[in-house]
């Protein structure tokens, strides 16, 4: 995928002054081979469609070369006058029906090349929830399998396969920079494969809307080389860090007491709700609540604070936390790297 | 006699040597109402035993008792389980070996499942092993050699479990245990995993759902056997069954004969573990036999879990085709199998654990079978692994059977006391009491010299809910589902319970 | 008479207004205030928080709120012991006859503080506004008049009539204890 | 050509002209007062109202865009909530193409199909009564819900489950549905009257090859709606079934499936687009002919590409859904559907281009439209073979590649020839002409507005902005484009506001017009504009397809109708011969009875089923007095 002698610069370039810095999640800014072909079939039909606008338009500006300023009489109708026109109508009709064979062509054999198979394969299950994402990574030992939210880490050039599953109602899985979108519709399974052919953080979004919350419901792909992803790895499988300050342990006894526990999990205590996302290792995340905040110790207070404000609507309640509770509670959030 | 009534408890001494059989003493102990809302299948017990002149009970709320038998009044009183931790107590407490024996249940709570072994003076506690986690808490050292090879490695009980859901996976221990003095061994059942979502307990979920071993003096297991690895329907496996010395196919064999909820009929071998044969007593579809040389359940994928949508038609469904005391035959030929015939579908939904509330994670709605008959007496040759006769049931029998000389007594829902004969099931005597029978019938001799046979009637137990007026069966999924497919079972004209004895001629 | 029939419409719309409205953040001090319930030392009835007919009984009237008691009830494990509503364990919600009382403050007290007899306190696992969206919810499954802001059906088993289609009816007898 | 008399002292050959405009005046009018105008069946006042109705509900909706463009203008805006912000954008797609874009095509066709095919009344007046009333109780159904924080806040295409009875509390979900209920009884109502019109009515020796080409469309449009709409009625039934008595049709555990609600919502979604875009075909068809100055090249052509994209219309609705995980063959022969349905758009732009090519193009104002149509239009023709690719569509499926790509091809495709219709029209309706100067402005404004409002969202949508997003984060660096976007959204906004203005004004104050302004060869121009409440004194004969230009100083006029009373001419399909003379039903209030007592019963449907069972006793009851026979001249013929 290294060659792309299509791709348009110019379209690039117009998006660039959107602002700066790499786009993250961009359709443009392929970060895999699968997003690369789909930029190559993109930019192909872009300069097709875009030649056969411009020539259509071309002709339908010079269709003002006899034009009049007043109403005149109509013309006679003359068979012998027609004669040119109907060549040339015929003639773009048939250019139309080879152009769009050839794009119905093209686009079958890039769908064939999308759907490749492997066995060596890592396998994530999504599920998408209003409105956050829960990976868990398969493993032959079930003990072995775990469970993140909103953010996952991908090995570079090993594809990984996603088993799509909607609890609810109807999210689309979507990293632009990696592959197209897929559906998670309630009462199927859905999959998709990607593979990240270079590292970096790439962004997804859930693409079909899903109600209130729908536009933050974003989650982060980090595509790195396979050693630190297995280190990624063995890490998420441990459970929470003991709380090494004594704020951090009050915080601790405050959250496994409190509502929290209710709804979060985290690992080697005995917090296990399913319905909030996995607090494992929470901090060794770069945001929270789907992509809505950086994860800093202030955001992570805030958002316990006051949820409601931050996402209106989302499934968090506000619990009512002293500002002493809250810090350690932010505290203990914190260390759990 | 001694009779023990549900929760919450009170203890009745019957002087069945003066006519009427007045009560003798009585005995209520101190409850926790809190039980109650942790009994999975209503607030049963299966009951009081007598031994060197004491009686010991469990009660539901953690505690288990010693009286004395004569006057009633307390030895000892220990708390065992804890209301805390989703575990409370119904089943009977074993004496053996100066030891008391006993198991917790509460597996749709997420307690993990434990058998412990109490000093029968005292009542201090011996040593507690669990049905699941590592393998110091389950009892596996270097004597634990199980028959097939998928139950050999370090740590199963975590290791087959998602990570720390073996931390209230289940497995409880709350059917029969048993004692077997020739090989000094304790055989004991696993409930299902928790919850029944078989989404959130990916893997085999060792220990659960199977049949151990142990040794009675300090709990290690001998050999496991796991009759239904990851466990898709919650049926569990917490009756052992009957332990038999008989000829197996020429050979003088010690058995154990294991009617499973799953609808099949084991065979094993109590010294190792190994399965001698697994045939259906009943209509099965979930799975499509059982792998004699590896142990394994053949399931069948049509019936499998799948996330988001409905499981249909699973045979046998909760509670399992079987959940009460089977009996033999005298010459232990038959065995004699109340069934349940019920049929479910079943959904699983997503399930947060939180101490003290339900952990289940289904939603199950049970069903008649095709052909309507919801329950069945079958009488099984153990050899030949096939049923001789099967007595057709409207309603899933709940209770114990007793087969006494050429006679099976058994009792029905719908408050019928029966008596077949044991070679045709032919019905030689039937008796309508004021309620429905969950208990097992017992037989004695009074101190008259005469025999009888005594049963305690008196509806609930998983399948009697339904007919509490705290269930509206206008809901499906009520007790379970069981509303669903027990609509017509009738309310007992008298709700208290009654014992009945009869004199046999 | 027009100007009449305008305003009744006017009313009417209004109330359907507060029934459809999505209120998702309550300030603090309301949420302390929806905290006071004043039971009867017998643990039924009493007088719930001045706060609620202030804010308009939302949790009793508006489909938002009652949807949100349905969410949290299948959330928070109460079909574990009380099915959808026909009981298990737990007694059943449907019928009408709730052993506390059917005042929505005792719902919500017998939510929050459990009651003997194994109903477990729910005060550190749920929030009070959530407790009074579970009670509010709790009441609908066993009114006797369906709500038309009632939640309806959840994308599950059918297990029982939705809540705004099956009242309990007065063909239910009180339980005969 | 006439019909054997058998009252000759009544028929219409025996009056001048003053005495017979005169006696046909006192039995086609429509009389003053209110419950006069409640009662009226004549298609003018009903098509009038009808655009005017739309047009009021084109600018709410506008009003919506302008407040969502507000919202979006910067990254975490909070000019509104996220949940009124759902509301805004559901009710500017169910508002548009439900309330304006059908609706207002159909209300085109109303005013202008029969005088185009030279009758006096649309067949079934009494019928397009009910269906303009059933059209203004929908729309006041949905927009008093949006003012009482009611309204719909699930999306144009309401997917399940998130639509179904667990994800959408409330009567919101319902108020949607039971909206579609209403705009499709109402357009299916005037879909049958449309076509039997165009079947039955034709004036004398219009047969197929002479039939105009807007009306062609309207009758391949009519069919589309008869054949598609039911799709939706299923669909909006069924979740309302769902959601009031707790039926399955959505809900994968019992059964129903979630993607059967996409497929029967695409089975009439994808024709939809078309039941919007061939009436403006046929606009366009008719402003190239009148402002080329010649006869339209290709007329068989054309025709023929109208009834192919209605057909191939049905057979391209999975396109919306490539990314619902389809097998792959499927999705493979849908891309080749979608595609080829380029084709026959190809053959009407090459022909319209031809005849503009051979004609002598006048660039009035309708003319500016047209040439907006055609830049716009293929544009957003050439998205639509990108969206038609799977992979391709994979990428920009529910983005905002797909906003611009829809906009391009409703507003491009659809508003721009309406605009033009508007201003062409305009003095057949008013008997004013709309100003040329201020016209021009409008064009520009509204083209370059548009234009920059809408291109860069395909750059949007190519760099990952997601649809239906009430905010985006600052770091995605949408921001600025956003805020391009909002503010040329303003320039857009500012001309169709000029528009309005212009048309209000033109109302009173415009330039008097004469009969045929711009020497139209359509019969729609051969009666007076505004035309009176007959339309034709004397029904007129067509021997060609401009039979105002062929016949440019005398058109000739069939005779043998009855004055005394209202009396149409049938004439056969395929080549309109005259067969009989039919009576058309004189002014009812009951239609409105009927609507009003319709409307209780669909809106009390939402709350409990009852309403059905006795909601429809007033329904019968209206419907009884409707066709109560009175002893008229019209209920003897």
């Amino acid at each position: 995928m290294t060659a792309r002698p299509l791709r348009l610069p110019a379209l690039a370039a117009v998006l660039a002054c959107g602002g700066c810095g790499t786009p993250w999640q961009s359709a443009l800014h392929p970060g895999g081979a699968q997003a690369g072909g789909l930029l190559d079939l993109i930019t192909i039909f872009t300069a097709v469609c875009g030649i056969v606008w411009l020539l259509v338009m071309i002709v339908t500006l010079l269709t003002l070369r006899r034009r009049r300023a007043g109403i005149e009489a109509p013309l006679p109708r003359d068979e012998g006058t027609e004669r040119r026109p109907r060549r040339a109508v015929q003639a773009a009709v048939a250019t139309t029906v080879v152009i769009i064979a050839g794009l119905t062509l093209l686009s079958f054999f890039v769908t064939r090349g999308l759907t490749a198979d492997d066995p060596q394969a890592l396998v994530v299950r999504v599920r998408a929830y209003q409105w956050w994402w829960e990976f868990t990574y398969q493993d032959p030992r079930p003990d072995q399998a775990f469970t993140v939210a909103n953010e996952i880490h991908v090995p570079v050039g090993r594809p990984v396969r996603f088993l799509l599953e909607a609890p609810d109602v109807i999210h689309s899985f979507w990293v632009p920079s990696l592959a197209g979108k897929q559906d998670l519709i309630p009462g199927r399974s859905n999959e998709i494969t990607l593979v990240a052919d270079q590292p970096g953080v790439y962004r997804g979004q859930c693409a079909q809307f899903c109600g209130l919350q729908h536009a933050h419901m974003a989650f982060l792909v980090i595509a790195e080389p396979p050693d630190r992803f297995a280190a990624w790895q063995v890490a998420q499988r441990q459970p929470a860090p003991e709380p090494a300050t004594d704020e951090a342990s009050v915080g601790r006894r405050i959250f496994l007491a409190r509502q929290c526990a209710a709804c979060h999990t985290i690992q080697g205590t005995t917090a296990s709700g399913t319905l909030g996302p996995d607090l494992t290792h929470v901090a060794s995340r770069r945001y929270i609540a789907a992509g809505l905040l950086p994860t800093t110790r202030g955001s992570l207070a805030a958002w316990t604070a006051d949820p409601q404000t931050l996402k209106p609507g989302n499934n968090m309640p506000m619990v009512p936390l002293g500002s002493d509770e809250l810090s350690a509670v932010s505290a203990y959030l914190t260390s759990l790297r | 006699m001694v009779v023990l009534t549900p929760f919450p408890h009170a203890l009745f001494a019957l002087d069945l040597s003066r006519p009427g059989a007045p009560v003798k003493w009585r005995f209520v102990p101190e409850a926790d109402g809190g039980a109650e809302g942790l009994a999975c299948c209503d607030t049963i017990n299966a009951g009081p035993v007598i031994a060197d002149g004491k009686v010991y009970f469990n009660s539901l709320d953690g505690h288990t008792i010693a009286l004395d038998v004569a006057t009633g009044t307390m030895v000892w009183n220990v708390r065992t389980a804890s209301l805390d931790r989703g575990e409370t107590l119904t089943g009977a407490p074993l004496i053996a070996d100066g030891k008391i024996f006993i198991g917790n249940s509460g597996d749709d709570f997420g307690a993990r499942g434990w058998i412990a072994a109490l000093d029968a003076q005292s009542g201090h506690e011996l040593w507690r092993r669990f049905s699941t986690g590592p393998d110091d808490n389950v009892g596996i050292g270097p004597g634990f050699q199980p028959f097939y090879a998928h139950d050999h490695g370090q740590n199963l009980g975590a290791a087959s479990w998602p990570p720390s859901g073996w931390q209230h996976g289940g497995g409880s221990v709350s059917g029969t245990i048993l004692f077997d003095p020739v090989l000094h061994l304790l055989f004991h059942g696993t409930g299902h995993p928790a919850p029944w979502n078989p989404d959130q307990h990916d893997g085999d979920n060792k220990w659960t759902s199977g049949l151990f071993a142990r040794d009675p003096e300090d709990g290690m297991a001998k050999w496991f056997d796991q009759i239904d690895p990851h466990d898709l329907f919650a049926l569990g496996s917490a009756e052992p069954g009957l332990a038999i010395d008989r000829d197996w196919h020429g050979a003088a064999r010690h058995l154990l004969i294991h009617p499973d909820p799953d609808g099949y009929v084991y065979v094993l071998d109590r010294a190792n573990g190994q399965v001698l044969s697994a045939a259906p007593f009943t209509t099965v579809n979930a799975t499509r036999g059982v792998d004699l040389a590896t142990g394994e359940l053949r399931r069948d994928s049509n019936r499998a879990s799948r996330f988001g949508t409905m499981t249909r038609d699973v045979c046998p469904g909760w509670p399992g085709a079987t959940a009460a005391h089977s009996a033999p035959s005298a010459d232990g030929r038959l065995l004699f199998i109340p069934v349940s015939r019920l049929c479910m579908d079943m959904e699983a939904r997503n399930v947060s654990y939180i101490e003290g509330t339900a952990f289940v994670g289904a939603n199950v709605r049970a069903k008649s079978p095709a052909d309507g008959l919801r329950g069945a007496l079958v009488a099984w040759d153990i050899e030949a692994a096939k049923p001789v006769w099967t007595v057709p049931e409207p309603f899933p029998l709940a209770g114990g059977v007793l087969a006494l000389g050429g006679v099976v007594f058994y009792g029905t829902l719908d408050g019928w006391f029966k008596a077949v004969d044991a070679e045709s099931g032919r019905t030689l005597w039937q008796f309508h009491a004021a309620s429905g029978i969950i208990g097992d019938p017992i037989a004695y001799r009074g101190p008259d010299g005469r025999p009888y046979v005594a049963v305690l009637a008196g509806l609930g137990g998983s399948f009697g809910m339904v007919a509490k007026s705290s269930i509206d069966k206008r809901d499906a999924t009520a007790a379970n589902g069981l509303a669903n497919a027990l609509q017509d079972l009738p309310e007992p004209s008298d709700p208290s319970g009654t014992l009945y004895a009869f004199g046999l001629p | 008479m027009t100007r009449r029939l305008l305003i009744l419409a006017g009313l009417l719309a209004l109330a359907a207004c507060k029934r459809e409205q999505r209120e998702v953040r309550l300030d603090p001090p309301a949420l302390d205030a929806l905290d006071q319930v004043a039971l009867m030392p017998n643990g039924i009835g009493g007088a719930p928080p001045d706060v609620l007919p202030a804010l308009g009984r939302p949790y009793e009237t508006n489909a938002y709120q009652l949807s949100q008691g349905k969410r949290l009830y299948g959330w928070f494990n109460c079909t574990g012991c009380h099915a959808n509503g026909g009981g298990n364990v737990g007694p059943a919600l449907m019928e009408g006859w709730w052993r506390y009382g059917p005042d929505v403050q005792s719902i919500f007290a017998s939510i929050r503080d459990g009651r003997p007899h194994g109903m477990p306190a729910f005060k550190d696992k749920l929030t009070t506004e959530q407790i009074w969206q579970l009670a509010g919810y709790v009441q609908t499954i066993g009114t006797y008049a369906a709500k038309t802001a009632a939640p309806t059906r959840n994308d599950e088993m059918q297990s029982r009539p939705s809540e705004s289609r099956g009242p309990a009816g007065a063909d239910i007898a009180p339980p005969s204890r | 050509m006439s019909v054997a008399p058998e009252e000759p002292e009544v028929l219409d050959r025996r009056l001048d002209a003053a005495a017979l405009d005169r006696r046909l005046d006192a039995v086609w009018q429509t009389p003053r007062g209110l419950w006069a105008a409640l009662a009226t069946v004549d298609h003018k006042i009903i098509g009038r109202r009808y655009i005017a109705t739309a047009f009021v509900f084109l600018a709410l909706g506008g009003l919506l865009a302008v407040a969502m463009r507000l919202q979006l203008a910067r990254p975490e805006a909070r000019v509104m909530s996220a949940d009124r912000y759902n509301q805004v954008f559901t009710m500017h797609g169910a508002n548009m193409m439900f309330l304006f874009a059908v609706p207002v095509m159909e209300a085109m066709a109303v005013y202008l199909v029969p005088l185009m095919v030279g009758t006096r009344n649309i067949a079934f007046p009494r019928l397009n009564a009910f269906s303009y009333w059933m059209y203004v109780a929908g729309g006041i159904v949905l927009w008093g819900a949006f003012v009482f924080d009611m309204g719909p806040d699930i999306g144009w295409f309401a997917y399940v489950p998130l639509s179904g009875p667990q994800y959408a509390p409330g009567k919101r979900a319902d108020i949607w549905a039971q909206m579609i209920t209403f705009t499709e009884v109402s357009a299916l109502a005037v879909a049958v009257e449309l076509v039997v019109t165009i079947f039955k009515q034709r004036a004398p020796g219009m047969s197929l090859d002479r039939i105009p080409l807007f009306v062609w469309s309207m009758l391949v449009t009519s069919f589309l709606i008869i054949i598609a709409m039911p799709a939706i009625m299923v669909a909006s039934t069924s979740l309302i079934l769902d959601r009031l008595i707790g039926t399955h049709f959505f809900n994968p555990a019992e059964g129903g499936d979630v993607l059967l609600w996409q497929h029967l919502f695409w089975f009439f979604g994808h024709p939809e687009v078309y039941i919007i875009f061939l009436p403006a075909v046929g606009m366009v068809s008719t402003l190239v002919v009148t402002f080329s100055r010649r006869p339209v090249f290709g007329y068989l052509g054309l025709v023929l590409a109208v009834i192919s994209t209605g057909i191939l219309a049905f057979g391209l609705w999975v396109h919306h859904m490539f990314v619902t995980g389809l097998p792959r063959l499927g999705e493979s022969f849908f891309t080749g559907s979608s595609m080829a349905i380029a084709i026959p758009s190809g053959v009407q732009i090459f022909c319209w281009l031809a005849t503009l090519w051979s004609g002598r193009p006048v660039l009035k104002v309708p003319l500016l439209f047209v040439y907006a149509f055609l830049f716009t239009f293929v544009m957003g023709g050439m998205t639509g073979v990108m969206v038609a690719s799977v992979p391709f569509d994979t990428q920009v499926h529910d983005t905002y590649f797909v906003v611009a790509h829809f906009h391009y091809v409703l507003v491009g495709g659809a508003v721009f020839p309406l605009m033009g219709a508007v201003y062409y029209w305009f003095p057949k309706i008013t008997g004013r002409l709309m100003s040329e100067r201020v016209g021009r402005w409008v064009a520009g404004l509204v083209f370059v507005g548009f234009n920059l409002t809408f291109f860069p969202m395909h750059l949007l949508g190519l760099a990952g902005m997601p649809r239906r997003v009430y905010t985006y984060p600052a770091e995605m660096q949408w921001g600025s484009v956003n805020l391009f976007i909002s503010l040329s959204a303003l320039v857009l906004a500012s001309g169709f506001l000029l528009f309005f203005w212009d048309a209000f004004r033109s109302l009173r104050h415009g330039i008097p017009a004469g009969d045929n302004p711009w020497d139209a060869p359509t019969l729609e121009w051969a009666t007076s504009s505004p035309p009176p409440s007959y339309n034709f004194a004397r029904l007129p004969v067509v021997s060609s397809a401009y039979p105002l230009w062929d016949e440019r100083d005398a058109l000739s006029v069939a005779t043998g109708l009855r004055p005394d009373r209202r009396e149409v001419l049938v004439s056969s399909v395929a080549d309109a011969r005259p067969e009989a003379r039919e009576s058309s039903p004189r002014n009812s209030i009951w239609p409105l009875w009927t609507a009003i007592a319709t409307s209780i019963m669909l809106v009390w449907s939402i709350f409990t089923p009852w309403a059905v069972v006795w909601g429809s006793i007033p329904i019968a009851t209206a419907l009884i007095g409707w066709f109560w026979p009175k002893g008229v001249p019209e209920d003897d013929a």
